[in-house]
């Protein structure tokens, strides 16, 4: 291992399955907008990568408000995947984002596998997209509204639509609610997932305890936050030593610690969610704390770090 | 500051709306006086040089409570005052809840991380003027009537403010009166002026012919649209929700609006009464 | 409806299938010890109902140090299921637990089936024992390892046997590390389970990115306290909704208006938790605070609120 | 007070043994003096009746931090001094992380939700006593000191401290000074007192047939340890793990005993350094 000084920077390139990023921090989808929303808070162009609000075919109103709930160190939300559709998408957010230096990812969502296949097709030759994000925590209405996210031959089934449309390098992001992550991680990539990410939100539930009433209007909402990132760790630390290819931390990330925890535990890569809310400039303070850990580590890669967490007797 | 938007805005898609008319700045905000009144309303004044250059009436902060994680996500204030030569703005506040608590706790010596001028503010209609102000729905429309008082005679407009009682109202009526604007007044229990709501006062400076700014719980602002509805009164009424971002990115803080919804945090917080949908 | 004056005193006694409780307040396995740590800081004879600590066939010694961990609005906690053993824990700590007032439920936890049944067997007869409550989190060591709590036939396998050896009321604790949580608690209560209680803990992970180790010697853990709550409402909403018996909730209760969310969504009585340990008294707190809530709300029996949450358009 | 344990409590069931020795309280406790020296070491005195009354030296007290739920746990820290005429304790601690960070914010009209006093703390042994501390490990021993000084007459006895820097211990010699004690001393960087490590001053005080009791960092207490059983002296450790509940409920602090685990709230903190398994 070469020697580390103060001045040299450490190098913090990270590679996902064709996807080259110039630092594996990345925003999570849904929790960046189009990105231009925070482009007066912090330098886009600084971060390894842009994950946008989830496209679906057509545009969707999304679900009636109250649509998000604080709970403790963490948050609901039932937005209801509102977003313009893909041809708006395509039309009015890619050319102000194709000028982005940062690699671009587009999270797609379909309620049948047909659909899926179709927003990929239009998506594959658009211009300034680097990349796929599979959101299948959505339910399948043709299977009578299973999650595709919780059996894993409808989730490898998606997977393989996709992937037969598109050479853009494929991320498939898994839903933790469920008995095995790992089955489920292993079934993406049997069906061509250059990437899995995880975790996408915990289902969960608040009631107003004096109106009686749920505290979202759709009842049950997606727990996201600090809360749950215990979760989101375990989860990681079983997928990435279970597949081969890379895999993206998500859950809870709100500094650099937490983003390095992901790292040990084997992701290559790892996403920001709920924390660009309440902190829009978190990715670049992740990325600067980042390089300050490996410094101090004695790394002069980001990648040495990756899957290092030490669970035997090793010392 | 304080401009008066001549194309219908609505018209453009939100997000380049961004681009046109906003810029939001993070910025970290030395309290410069912290008071809290008897009916535990709290008012924080803090430096924030970017911010009270570029605000509008109408618009707000977003407000991070504490360092740690509980409570998470920021708090959504109304910019109360906007002192643009000494670069500061104020809050005003009730305490209702853990981050209003916390916030209420501060001391001059700590320091506010704010983001904003967030939203879309008050846009100048006809004139005269008509603010009608209920509770803490009363915090924007000072900065709202500052800038009237600055533009125009104060006796051409009316100030209408209610609140539950005379010690929540009284504060009020002292910073409104203090511009040189006359206040009519009504409380719930008649403690201090009408004893009733705040839209009754409405009938009393009938014929009107100008713009009502109205905010206030949201059952006060129905019966204020009712009445300009009637009337075929332009109104324009600021609303509240609950907001993760306040940027348009969670899409949070979504309300019913004429056709289809609307994120009070960028198309708002002020609405024109028209493109809301009311169940009146 | 009775009207309720601010002196009547609200009833609050509910039954758990033949278990009849003064209050729906009981305090969770694991984490209210053998009940006499905590007895000079609050009235123990005031409580619903007490669940101690799991106790298997053998003494346990645990797991190695360190055991807990901190998290956002949670702790994790890998224990390990140290306890004294049924033979043990009924000479040394039934004479002291027999005097008190409030119902004493004993947590029983197995490697094997039999296992479980064996424990029943020599807790059935014992004096000053109201009934059993099932632990069904625990790997099954004879099917390699894999838990009782996630297959439901295993789960209900583990219940018939102890239903066999008892004629106590059996309350069966549900894994929320599932897919389908209804589908567990269907077996149970098939298998003849007098009621279910959910949520066992979230299974969750730390590192400490300074040194690279697992903040747990055992790696993974279980995550409780306020941050699970959302998960554990959605869960005891979904199941109440499902069974005839009645579901007792836990996970993350820490004031009234939890207590009370939970009733809302449908459970008839709740454990408390982690939040005894910051806040031994907290379940008193709960009790007065549930009294208060039904005065508020004009309701004289806390029977009469138990899934009353309003989820339609009925306002 | 700093009763003498005369059965070999060890052979008693651990649970047993709260209701013959101990009685902990829940006490809401105003803060009476808060000071914050220069190397971020903060002392808290506040007003205990019940705990000030029954506390014995090595026994600690959990701290509620906030009323929130992050920070979630209570933060256990020794009761570093204790008068009984006043009815209060002092804690001494460094700030550390997020518990310790707002415990140093609070103020002298806050007050502190304890609970205490908890474990079982130093055993009188054979005199003369040798008290070993490191660091923040010096605070319980200053309790213990005391209560000595009460007792004999304080020439008998030796104080060993040691810490980084000069800045970081005279405090502490001070304080122990001001018992009537005669402090001997090491840093880290030699600014005081001896270049190196408090274990170190063992060899200059043997040969010592009395009793050693220390606290402080576990690789010096580990010295420590290795150094008395060369030379056959009976020494007592106080530990410290990550604690939930301070009461013996949790099972969470465990550390490795002689044979088989113990826990650190209960059995201890204080134990008989042949109890606790070493890697010497
Ligand atoms: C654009 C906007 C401007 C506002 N301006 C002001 C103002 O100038 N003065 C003022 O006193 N209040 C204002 N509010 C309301 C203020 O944001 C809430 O009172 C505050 O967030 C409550 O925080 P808490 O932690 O104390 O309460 P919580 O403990 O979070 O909740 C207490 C109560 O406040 C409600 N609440 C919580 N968060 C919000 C939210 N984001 N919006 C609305 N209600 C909420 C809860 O539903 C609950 O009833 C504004 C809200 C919005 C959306
Ligand atoms: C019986 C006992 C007595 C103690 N007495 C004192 C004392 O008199 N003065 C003093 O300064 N400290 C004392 N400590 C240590 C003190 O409890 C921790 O420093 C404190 O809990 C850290 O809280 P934090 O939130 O600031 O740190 P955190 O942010 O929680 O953690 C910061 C660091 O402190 C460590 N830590 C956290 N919690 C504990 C804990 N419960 N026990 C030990 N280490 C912990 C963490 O591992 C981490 O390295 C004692 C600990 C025990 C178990
Ligand atoms: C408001 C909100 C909207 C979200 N929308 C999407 C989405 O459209 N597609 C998706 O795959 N995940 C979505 N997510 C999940 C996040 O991308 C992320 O997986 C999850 O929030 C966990 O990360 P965090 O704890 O850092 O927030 C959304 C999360 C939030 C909070
Ligand atoms: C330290 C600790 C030990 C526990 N031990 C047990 C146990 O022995 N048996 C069991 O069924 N659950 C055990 N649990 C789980 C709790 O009973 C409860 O289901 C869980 O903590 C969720 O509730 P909470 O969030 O209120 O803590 C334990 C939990 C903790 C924190
Ligand atoms: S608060 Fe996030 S979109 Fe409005
Ligand atoms: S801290 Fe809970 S048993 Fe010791």
């Amino acid at each position: 291992m070469d020697t580390v000084t103060a001045n040299t920077r450490p190098d913090l390139r990270v590679s996902i399955g064709g996807l080259e990023l110039a630092n594996p921090v990345m925003t999570a989808s849904g929790t960046f907008g189009y990105a231009q929303e925070f482009s007066n808070l912090l330098d886009l162009d600084q971060l390894g990568g842009i994950i946008v609000k989830g496209i679906s075919l057509e545009p969707r109103p999304g679900n009636p408000p109250p649509r998000i709930v604080e709970t403790a160190c963490g948050m609901l939300n039932a937005i209801g995947l509102e977003n313009v559709g893909v041809d708006r998408f395509i039309k009015e957010k890619m050319v102000w984002l194709a000028k982005l230096a940062s690699p671009l990812v587009v999270n797609i969502l379909g309620d049948s596998v047909e659909e899926y296949g179709e927003i990929a097709r239009r998506l594959d030759q658009v211009e300034g997209i680097s990349g796929l994000e599979i959101n299948i925590s959505c339910p399948n209405v043709k299977k009578g509204g299973v999650a595709f996210g919780t059996v894993p031959t409808m989730a490898a089934e998606v997977t393989k639509v996709v992937r037969r449309v598109t050479e853009l390098p494929l991320i498939v992001k898994l839903s933790p609610n469920v008995t095995n992550i790992v089955e489920m991680a292993k079934a993406v990539e049997g069906a061509g997932a250059d990437a899995v990410s995880l975790i996408n939100t915990l289902i969960g539930m608040a009631i107003d305890a004096k109106s009686r009433r749920p505290k979202l209007a759709n009842i049950i909402g997606g727990l996201s936050g600090p809360a749950i990132k215990p979760v989101a760790l375990r989860m990681v630390y079983q997928v990435a030593g279970s597949v081969k290819i890379p895999v993206i931390g998500i859950g809870g990330i709100s500094c650099a610690d937490d983003a390095v925890e992901f790292l040990l535990a084997g992701a290559t890569a790892i996403q920001v969610g709920t924390a660009n809310f309440y902190e829009p400039a978190v990715t670049i303070q992740i990325i600067q704390g980042m390089e300050d850990y490996l410094r101090q580590q004695g790394e002069t890669s980001i990648r040495d770090i990756i899957g290092t967490v030490r669970t035997g007797a090793e010392v | 500051m304080f401009s008066v938007v001549k194309t219908d805005i609505r018209q453009i898609e939100p997000y380049s709306l961004v681009a046109f008319f906003m810029s939001e700045f993070q910025e970290n905000c030395p309290i410069e006086t912290i008071t809290r009144s008897a009916s535990d309303v709290v008012c924080i004044t803090v430096l924030a040089s970017q911010i009270a250059r570029t605000a509008c009436p109408g618009q707000f902060v977003m407000v991070r409570v504490g360092n740690g994680y509980d409570p998470l996500l920021r708090r959504p204030f109304s910019i109360h005052a906007c002192d643009q030569k000494n670069n500061s703005i104020s809050l005003l506040f009730k305490v209702v809840g853990q981050g209003t608590a916390m916030l209420a706790a501060l001391a001059p010596d700590d320091s506010l991380d704010l983001i904003g001028p967030l939203g879309k503010g008050f846009s100048f209609g006809n004139t005269p003027a008509c603010l009608v102000g209920g509770g803490m729905g009363i915090a924007p429309l000072y900065f709202l009537a500052s800038e009237l008082a600055a533009r125009e005679s104060t006796n051409d407009h009316h100030i209408l403010l209610g609140a539950r009682n005379r010690e929540e109202l009284a504060p009020f009526v002292d910073q409104f009166s203090g511009l040189g604007f006359a206040v009519q007044t009504a409380t719930d229990d008649g403690s201090l002026g009408h004893h009733g709501f705040v839209p009754d006062l409405l009938d009393a400076i009938t014929p009107f012919a100008g713009t009502i700014y109205t905010c206030g719980p949201h059952p006060m602002m129905e019966n204020v649209v009712r009445k300009c509805s009637q009337l075929s009164l332009p109104c324009q009424v600021s609303l509240e929700t609950h907001m993760a971002c306040g940027l348009g990115a969670c899409l949070g803080c979504t309300v019913a609006g004429k056709d289809g919804y609307v994120h009070v945090c960028k198309q708002g917080p002020v609405f024109p009464a028209s493109e809301v949908k009311w169940t009146l």
